[in-house]
């Protein structure tokens, strides 16, 4: 059998000789996941694509053919152009070009999406860890609390109040955030009553470890797994979210490039002028499956007890 | 017109879903229209907002003009008023008195005859709601009625009544006592969908929210005659999405569609089956610059502003459904001066900027401007706008709104919490060029429409001037006007006429007679409609 | 009585994970013959392979290369198809697993699952109905049981009525992997003597997977140490016992504790 | 010295421990010679042993009767009082890979512990050493270690705190028979090199004269039978504790006549069925069971000088 | 019992919650409500009027009060756009909703599990090493595909924006092969000749009740897109899990005894693992259901289908607060409801969970 971690010290001399862990529990996480990267094609491809489209966004300013198009600039006399060798997307009815308003729109979407996962991550896990820990009262006050949000549809709630809020970027993350955060509080809190229970959390109170640290060193590092692996695959749902809520007119508004703004914006334009829905849309769709693929493949990559169910 | 179609409804609706029509249409439409039973209308909106011909100041124009008639009717291809139910009518003393004569033998739908009495009734009860678009009566101080087909109107200042009679709102002749309604009940009976009007059609059928919303029948006993071929029911189809809209016009499930989009527009005159009129309208979107306060109170900001705005280039991205802005006046209304057409003016723009310490190189601009939400042709007037003025070191902070928040906004008691650019579309009630500068910029207080907040009194003094000068002397009328669109419009600068609306009809090419009438924005005239045999 | 023959034979057995050079041996055992009314044990720690050997008797073993011969009867369960293999497994080699309750449907009833299994092999109706009560009394559980869920009856319930199933089924075979291990002490020795019994009175043939030498010695009568996928020692019990070969299996041996009497 | 005084405790409506009483003397320097200083607390699963040890350990609260240590109820402690509880009373739980944090290296675990302590105290590296492991573990994550290696490291940091008292909750019980033997081994030698007392519990009896001298044999969570290690394991007087030790697994071979085939113990067909709700819990279980046994549920009561039983029909001493 | 008790206290405080947040909601929506039902010419003493009649002029937690207490009344306040009573509105629009998010539910059960299952069979069985002859690894290659498929279409269901398929479909089939019509829940014209009597508001239930057959023919065929479209993230969700939850369900060791005593994967799969794996996809459903009533709002929207959503747009362009909270409290009594309802399925279907 072959020592999968070498950077590890030789077999210690320990006097029982009881079967070693199985090469699958060895190695860290990194490892794993080039492991995954070889077994999961699918979940490769979708990282692969993201990257090229996180690429395409941060690159947008270089890679793009028609800068200016991502923000202010117009072509009046170039409107609703087809896709062609100098528009490969064609133009929209301000004669911006299309392909480089879907890159553009890349840089809203992720940022939108990475903004909402981080703020409901932030608000929603040490809420949830500090009541599954804690239980109780505080437990039944947060989770009734969270039930409320939960009860209010994401998108319902995201409209409520993106009519509240002065539409926009800001709005809009804050509208998908004040919807999402409940699930990570609740996800944190099944997992953090969970972990409460389990043996090293009682070893460390025996200890007389402190109940914050244990929060934060015993219970929060162990509730992180499935936090991540749920980012991951929310990651696709907060875009179709706020592609949802753009396309109510909810979202960024002009001139900033947005997929859902700019699909709600070609709708009447799509019998005459297909490209201008069909390039944006597909963006979406693209950008949402590529996540979606690639949070299965982190589930089963991180959650090794469901690797069956990959 | 906008200005009142994207309010949210103006008027009482109604609670009965489903009105029943006793009473109206019970005669039956004579033999020659058996041949071609329906026209159907396709209408983006909500078709009724309010039944009452008194407050009616919406949507429901477009079923109530064929419902209902008023004394005269605008003809803005010669720019004069027509006959309709006034057959004649002349003014005296300086335009202070007016009398007209009104049509023998006219019945209303209930069965009641037309008589003058009825006729001041009805005007009188219009004005009393105070509703709509009551105040168009606003000069009138007593109104006579020497004899059943005579009415005499006595004002308090000189005043248009002839073209006010015209007017698509708060002008119809409606029977105030219908036979079987209690006095108080006449507004709940017209609110469950019942008619009074001397029109070609009387209300059929009318349910809410639903696709097939109006239904108007035949009334045949109307003064018109029936003679010839016409249409014998009038449906208004409730079709917000365009593309439903076009596939029902290809197969042919309606016959009218007031508006699409440019694009299939173009298409559907590469269509036999179907019909195009573009017509000009007299509706225009004017930008309203702050003078009251912010950075616009700089006249030279305003009028850099101005020649930023490309003019051309907003109307090549519209494809076609709007014409150029000439000066304040839509033409076909008497002030239109094609001179007063603008074009960008980049480097003007750039050194009236300089001159006040801004533009490239000097400090950096920032305008809050306020929209309809849902327009696609404001959005990309804010687009373009934007878009030049962003190199111009012009920040613009549009916000897209419902009318009522951005009026509400508009109208802050605080002046710094207005914006600084304001669109609106404006349309005169009456055909006449007054509407734009008494409602626009005439100073008001409480602020009303004038949202540039001008208050100038030199210009306030010209515009109290118009109505005597309409009702007396047309010459200097248009001479006030064309010194009145340079104080404005170049001197203080206060707004940007942007564009007229053009009306993109398409319909069955089958129909004959069809003339789009914008003094009636979006209404079909079915009676003069001539079917396909 | 049966005549004595030999009810599963098992000749250079090899499971292996992977393929090719990746292929990792899980299992192998060159030679075991079980006769009918015997009893075989096969002992090992975890990670012995011990349970993949018995899961290779059935021919459950998903995504695993097998090779070598498992006779049951006429069928070599190694390359039958998989047809001939859903109807060997329950009527002629049939199997008790470990954790007795996780091995019952949750949702089920007891009875419905009798029902179902029996039915699956043709035993339908009163038939049906007259071997289920005649196995319930043979493992001593009270037919009434049957209507219960499996959460609502013991552990040692369960594995009572995991061991009827075979019994009603009549099979030839009884894999029983850690019997015991899930058990209660005081319940384990009966479950064990349960088993030992059916053996005796029903002429099964027993193999018997567990880690504990202790549990098995009394009814194995043959006895195979399995350390890392290999075998370590197979002989008679009482050699084994007696007389070690193996150092491991010594080792084995004086794991078993005892209360110094 | 840690008392358990009529402790009851109940999860919800359920009540787990009825009125258990126990002592141990955790501080007196070590055990009279031959004696081990050791507590068992015997009994098959759903007992109550590890409810008990959880209480004992501040756990869980008691829905009565108190935990005393050092006559101080250690559920009402103060601040400084009941660090100073901890760190002379530790745990040791079954499974080492559920007692450690997966995502902490061994190193930093131990090195937990230890901050814990007021004085230096020893290196993670001399508390690897002392629980025989090679102090190179210390970087690694416990699923990388064999179970028996995790125990270790659970027992290492237990001891980092220097504690007086182990309460070791089947210590043993998911190892590898081969490898119990060897933390057996390990405990018994801290026993005397580290001057530990330990508090056992268990349902594998074979185990515990190894570490203890007094035994308390639990069922349904009450103390059936309680006396010397030795004396209850050689001649229980409660049925349920001969039943206890008849069970242990002995070596033989299947030619010993005694065992195979031999008819099953009296009332088998019940032996796994549910507690009895009233008179004796053990009743529907006991081979013996009398008819006052429905009716009356039976109390401690003192058997010899040190032993009590709760039976009304114990077996005699022998 | 006290799970029961228990459960509906918790959902009636789940309930307080969302209406107290409705309230402040609305509270904070901009435009003067008075002057929105008012119209922009009412004269001062028409908005005191207005704002009287609309209780405006009270303290907030009179307000709230008023609101609560009206709720519970049956009165929801007037609706500023349509100058209705809101539950009137809602009691015609929400069954135009349901009969699309229905038909998505029944959908996702009939077209899902199937499919979940079908996914879970090929996996299981793609794995398989035993009797490979020269097409075995055909065969494996085959049953990999088969799952791959299963997964990638469910995936891409999950991951299409509702609204780009509702646009796409609709121009697709509606507008430009013309197979179906382009919006609307029938053609209303059909009313006057055949009117549809409304007797539960559910076109589909309503005419075939009333033996309408026209405007069943017509409401059919306008149904057939929008479910389709509805259907999608449903179906593609509910395939997933069901996979999922079938290949967990597999796992468990009840499935190799299952397997042990003769039964072949499928009927493991079939007979064995689809009922515990039923729990978690009920959990699911519940909220599926409560995602898909918003999605309604996107596809209605696309499809001018007269429902909730259609509705609640309609409220939100017009800054319709009454209209906006009555929305929203009925979409969250709609989750709060179906939660509560799979709870008790739950406890029907598995017996491990106790009321």
């Amino acid at each position: 059998m072959t020592d999968v971690s070498p950077t590890l010290a030789p077999p210690a001399p320990a006097p029982d000789r009881s079967a070693p862990p199985t090469p699958a529990a060895r190695g860290g996480q990194a490892r794993r996941l080039l492991a995954l990267a070889r077994r999961d094609l699918p979940a490769t491809v979708g990282a692969v694509v993201l990257l090229a489209i996180v690429l395409a966004a941060v690159l947008a300013p270089w890679l793009a053919p028609y800068p200016g198009d991502g923000s202010h600039a117009t072509h009046p006399l170039d409107t609703l152009a087809g896709p062609g060798g100098r528009h490969w997307f064609g133009t929209d009815a301000v004669g911006r070009d299309l392909l480089t308003r879907v890159m553009y729109g890349a840089r809203t979407s992720l940022t939108v999406a990475a903004a909402v996962l981080t703020v409901s991550a932030l608000v929603g896990v040490p809420l949830g860890v500090i009541a599954g820990y804690t239980g109780g009262v505080v437990k039944d006050v947060i989770m009734r609390i969270t039930d409320v949000f939960l009860a209010f549809p994401a998108l319902l709630l995201s409209v409520a109040l993106a009519t509240v809020l002065h539409p926009g970027t800001g709005s809009a993350i804050i509208a998908i955030s004040v919807g999402w955060w409940p699930w990570y509080a609740r996800m944190a809190c099944v997992t953090a009553t969970g972990i409460r229970s389990r043996g090293f959390v009682d070893a460390a109170r025996c200890l007389g470890v402190s109940r914050i640290r244990i929060m934060a060193r015993h219970v929060l590092p162990n509730a992180l797994t499935p936090v991540l692996v749920q980012l991951s695959l929310d990651a696709g749902g907060v875009i179709l979210t706020s592609a949802a809520l753009s396309y109510l007119g909810l979202g960024p508004q002009e001139p900033t490039a947005e997929w859902g703004l700019m699909v709600q914006q070609g709708q009447d334009l799509f019998i005459t002028d297909w490209w201008v829905v069909a390039f944006p849309g597909l963006a979406i769709l693209l950008t949402a499956f590529c996540f979606n693929v690639l949070g299965e493949g982190l589930r089963s990559a991180l959650d090794p007890h469901r690797e069956l169910t990959r | 017109m906008a200005r009142r179609l994207r309010l949210p409804a103006l008027a009482a609706a109604l609670a009965a879903c489903v009105a029943s029509v006793a009473g109206c249409a019970s005669g039956t439409p004579p033999a020659t229209t058996a041949l071609t039973p329906t026209f159907t209308y396709s209408y983006p909106l909500d078709v009724i907002t309010d039944w009452d011909p008194a407050t009616s100041y919406s949507n429901e124009l477009v079923a109530l003009q064929n419902v209902y008639e008023s004394l005269t009717r605008y003809d803005p291809g010669t720019g004069t008023v027509k006959p309709q139910l006034a057959t004649s009518w002349s003014s005296t003393a300086g335009g202070l008195t007016w009398t007209f004569h009104l049509r023998e033998g006219v019945r209303f739908h209930d069965g009641n005859p037309v008589t003058a009495q009825a006729a001041k009734a009805a005007i009188a009860r219009t004005i009393a709601a105070q509703g709509g678009a009551a105040y168009i009566w606003g000069a009138v101080s007593s109104i006579d009625t020497p004899d059943p087909h005579t009415l005499v109107f006595h004002l308090s200042y000189a005043a248009p009544m002839d073209v006010i009679a015209s007017s698509d709102y708060g002008a119809y002749v409606y029977d105030t006592a219908p036979p079987g309604v209690k006095p108080g009940a006449l507004k709940s009976w017209l609110e469950a969908a019942h008619d009074t009007g001397t029109g070609p059609y009387t209300v059929a059928d009318w349910n809410q929210g639903q696709e097939a919303e109006v239904t108007l029948d035949a009334f045949p006993g109307y003064w018109g005659g029936w003679s010839g071929r016409h249409y014998r029911q009038v449906v208004f189809d409730h079709t917000p999405d365009v593309t439903t809209a076009w596939q029902t016009l290809e197969t042919g499930d309606v016959d009218f569609r007031s508006q699409l989009n440019p694009e299939l527009f173009k298409e559907a005159t590469h269509f036999r089956a179907l019909g195009t009129q573009a017509t000009a309208s007299l509706q225009n979107l004017i930008a309203f610059f702050n003078t009251a306060a912010g950075p616009l109170t700089d006249v030279r900001l305003r009028q850099a502003v101005q020649n930023a705005v490309d003019y051309d280039g907003l109307l090549a991205a519209l494809h076609g459904s709007v014409g150029p802005a000439q000066g304040l006046i839509p033409s076909g209304l008497p002030g239109n001066d094609p001179a007063l057409t603008r074009h960008q003016n980049l480097p003007l723009a750039r050194k009236l900027l300089a001159e006040a310490g801004y533009g490239p190189g000097g400090r950096h601009l920032n305008l809050s401007l306020t929209y309809a939400q849902g327009d696609d042709a404001q959005q990309l007037f804010v687009t373009l706008l934007s878009s030049d003025l962003q190199a111009l070191n012009i920040t613009v902070d549009a916000r897209p709104m419902q009318w009522n928040a951005q009026w509400a906004q508009a109208k802050a008691t605080d002046p710094a919490h207005r914006q600084d650019i304001l669109l609106m579309y404006w349309y005169a009630d009456y055909a006449s060029a007054y509407s734009w500068f008494v409602n626009l910029f005439h100073s008001a207080q409480p602020v009303s429409f004038n949202l540039s907040y001008l208050d100038d009194p030199v210009v306030d003094k010209e515009i109290d001037a118009i109505p005597q000068l309409t009702a007396t002397d047309p010459a200097a009328e248009r001479a006030n006007y064309a010194l009145l669109q340079r104080q404005l419009l170049e001197q203080d600068a206060a707004a940007a006429p942007l564009f007229v609306n053009t009306y993109q009809r398409v319909y069955a090419s089958g129909i004959t007679g069809y003339r789009d009438n914008p003094a009636y924005p979006d209404v079909v005239f079915v009676h003069d409609l001539e079917p396909s045999p | 009585m049966t005549p004595p023959r030999s009810s599963l034979t098992v000749t250079d057995l090899k499971v292996r994970a992977g393929e090719g050079e990746d292929a990792r041996l899980l299992a192998s055992l060159p030679h075991l013959d079980v006769a009918a009314g015997t009893c075989v044990a096969i002992v090992g720690e975890s990670g012995s392979g011990k349970s993949t050997t018995l899961h290779a008797m059935l021919g459950l073993t998903d995504g695993l290369a097998v090779s070598g011969r498992i006779m049951v009867g006429d069928t070599d369960v190694v390359t039958a198809p998989e047809k001939a293999l859903t109807t060997l497994r329950g009527s002629r080699v049939a199997l008790v697993s470990q954790s007795p309750q996780s091995s019952l449907n949750p949702t089920m009833r007891l009875g419905t699952l009798m029902r179902r299994v029996l039915a699956r092999h043709g035993i339908r109706g009163a038939v049906a109905r007259q071997r289920a009560d005649d196995a319930l009394r043979d493992v001593m559980l009270d037919p009434e049981l049957l209507r219960r869920y499996p959460h609502q009856i013991s552990g040692g319930q369960a594995q009572r009525f995991a061991i009827a199933l075979a019994v009603a089924l009549r099979a030839d075979v009884v894999l029983a992997d850690e019997p015991t291990s899930a058990l209660d002490v005081t319940v384990q020795a009966a479950v064990l003597q349960l088993l030992d019994r059916l053996r005796a009175e029903h002429g099964i043939a027993l193999v018997l997977v567990s880690h504990d030498l202790a549990v098995v010695s009394r009814i194995a009568d043959h006895i195979v140490v399995m350390r890392h996928g290999h075998v370590v020692e197979s002989g008679p019990a009482a050699d084994v016992l007696g007389a070690p070969a193996a150092d491991y299996t010594r080792e084995l041996l004086a794991a078993v504790p005892t209360l110094g009497e | 010295m840690l008392t358990a005084d009529n402790l009851t405790v109940a999860y919800g409506r359920k009540t787990v421990v009825h009125g258990v009483s126990l002592s141990l003397d955790a501080a007196t320097g070590a055990p009279a010679a031959g004696a081990q200083g050791g507590v068992a607390l015997i009994g098959e699963s759903g007992s109550g042993k590890t409810t008990i040890a959880r209480a004992l350990l501040g756990l869980v609260k008691p829905s009565s009767g108190t935990v005393r240590f050092a006559d101080q109820d250690i559920h009402r402690l103060r601040r400084t009082a009941r660090t100073d509880y901890r760190s002379r009373v530790q745990p040791v739980f079954q499974d080492g890979s559920e007692a450690l944090n997966p995502r902490m290296t061994v190193g930093t675990s131990l090195r937990e512990a230890l901050r814990l302590r007021s004085d230096a105290g020893p290196t993670v590296d001399a508390l690897l050493e002392a629980v025989g492991l090679d102090p190179q573990l210390a970087a690694r994550h416990p699923h990388q270690l064999s179970g028996g290696q995790r125990q270790r490291v659970v027992i290492a940091r237990a001891l980092a705190v220097d504690p007086e008292l182990l309460i070791l909750d089947e210590p043993t019980s998911a190892l590898d028979v081969t490898v119990q033997a060897r933390v057996l081994d390990l405990l018994e030698e801290l026993r005397t090199t580290a001057g530990l007392r330990y508090l056992l519990i268990t349902h594998n009896l074979a185990v515990v004269p190894r570490l203890c001298d007094t035994v308390h044999v639990l069922f349904a969570g009450r103390v059936v039978e309680s006396g010397p290690a030795t004396e209850v394991l050689t001649s229980p007087a409660h049925p349920y504790t001969a039943a206890l030790r008849d069970a242990i697994p002995r070596l033989g071979t299947p030619d010993a006549a005694d065992t195979r085939s031999s008819a099953p113990p009296a009332r088998l067909e019940r032996s796994d069925a549910q507690t009895a709700a009233t008179g004796c819990a053990f009743r529907l279980r006991c081979p013996a069971a009398l008819d006052r046994c429905t009716t009356e549920a039976p109390t401690l009561r003192p058997l010899t000088d040190h032993r009590e039983v709760a039976c009304h029909h114990p077996h005699g001493p022998a | 019992m006290r799970f029961l008790t228990q459960r509906l206290a918790q959902s009636a405080l789940v309930i307080a919650g969302v209406v107290a947040l409705t309230f402040v909601i609305t509270r904070l929506v901009p435009g003067d409500p008075a002057v929105t039902y008012a119209g922009p010419r009412a004269t001062p003493a028409q908005l005191t009027a207005v704002r009287r009649q609309l209780g405006l002029g009270a303290s907030l937690p009179d307000q709230l009060w008023r609101y609560v207490t009206g709720l519970l009344r049956g009165d929801w306040g007037t609706s500023l756009h349509t100058r209705r009573g809101v539950l009137t509105d809602i009691s015609t629009a929400l069954p135009a909703s349901l009969e699309l998010v229905g038909c998505a539910m029944v959908l996702a059960v009939v077209v899902g599990v199937p499919l979940g299952l079908l996914g879970a069979h090929l996996r299981l069985g793609g794995g398989r090493s035993r009797g490979l002859g020269r097409w075995g690894r055909w065969g494996r290659w085959g049953r990999a595909a088969g799952d791959g498929s299963v997964r990638a279409t469910s995936m891409l269901a999950v991951s299409v924006p509702v609204f780009l398929l509702a646009l796409a479909v609709q121009n697709l089939f509606a507008a430009q092969l013309g197979w179906f019509p382009v919006a609307g829940e029938y053609t209303s014209k059909l009313n006057q000749t055949s009117p549809l009597e409304h007797l539960t508001h559910l076109t589909v239930v309503d005419a075939l009740l009333t033996g309408n057959w026209p405007v069943l023919d017509s409401a059919l065929a306008h149904l057939v897109l929008p479910a389709l479209v509805m259907a999608a993230y449903p179906v593609g969700v509910v395939a997933q899990m069901s996979r999922a939850a079938l290949l967990e369900e597999s796992a468990a060791p009840h499935a190799r005894l299952e397997r042990a005593y003769g039964f072949s994967r499928l009927q493991v799969l079939t007979r064995f693992s689809l009922r515990p794996a039923s729990g978690p996809l009920l959990a699911l459903l519940a909220l599926v259901f409560a995602f898909s009533l918003v999605n309604a709002f996107l596809v209605e929207e696309v499809f001018d289908w007269p429902g909730l959503g259609r509705y609640a747009s309609a409220a939100i362009t017009s800054s319709d607060a009454p209209a906006i909270a009555g929305v929203t409290v009925v979409v969250a009594l709609t989750y709060v409801v179906t939660n509560l309802l799979v709870d008790l399925t739950q406890a029907v279907i598995d017996p491990r969970v106790r009321l």
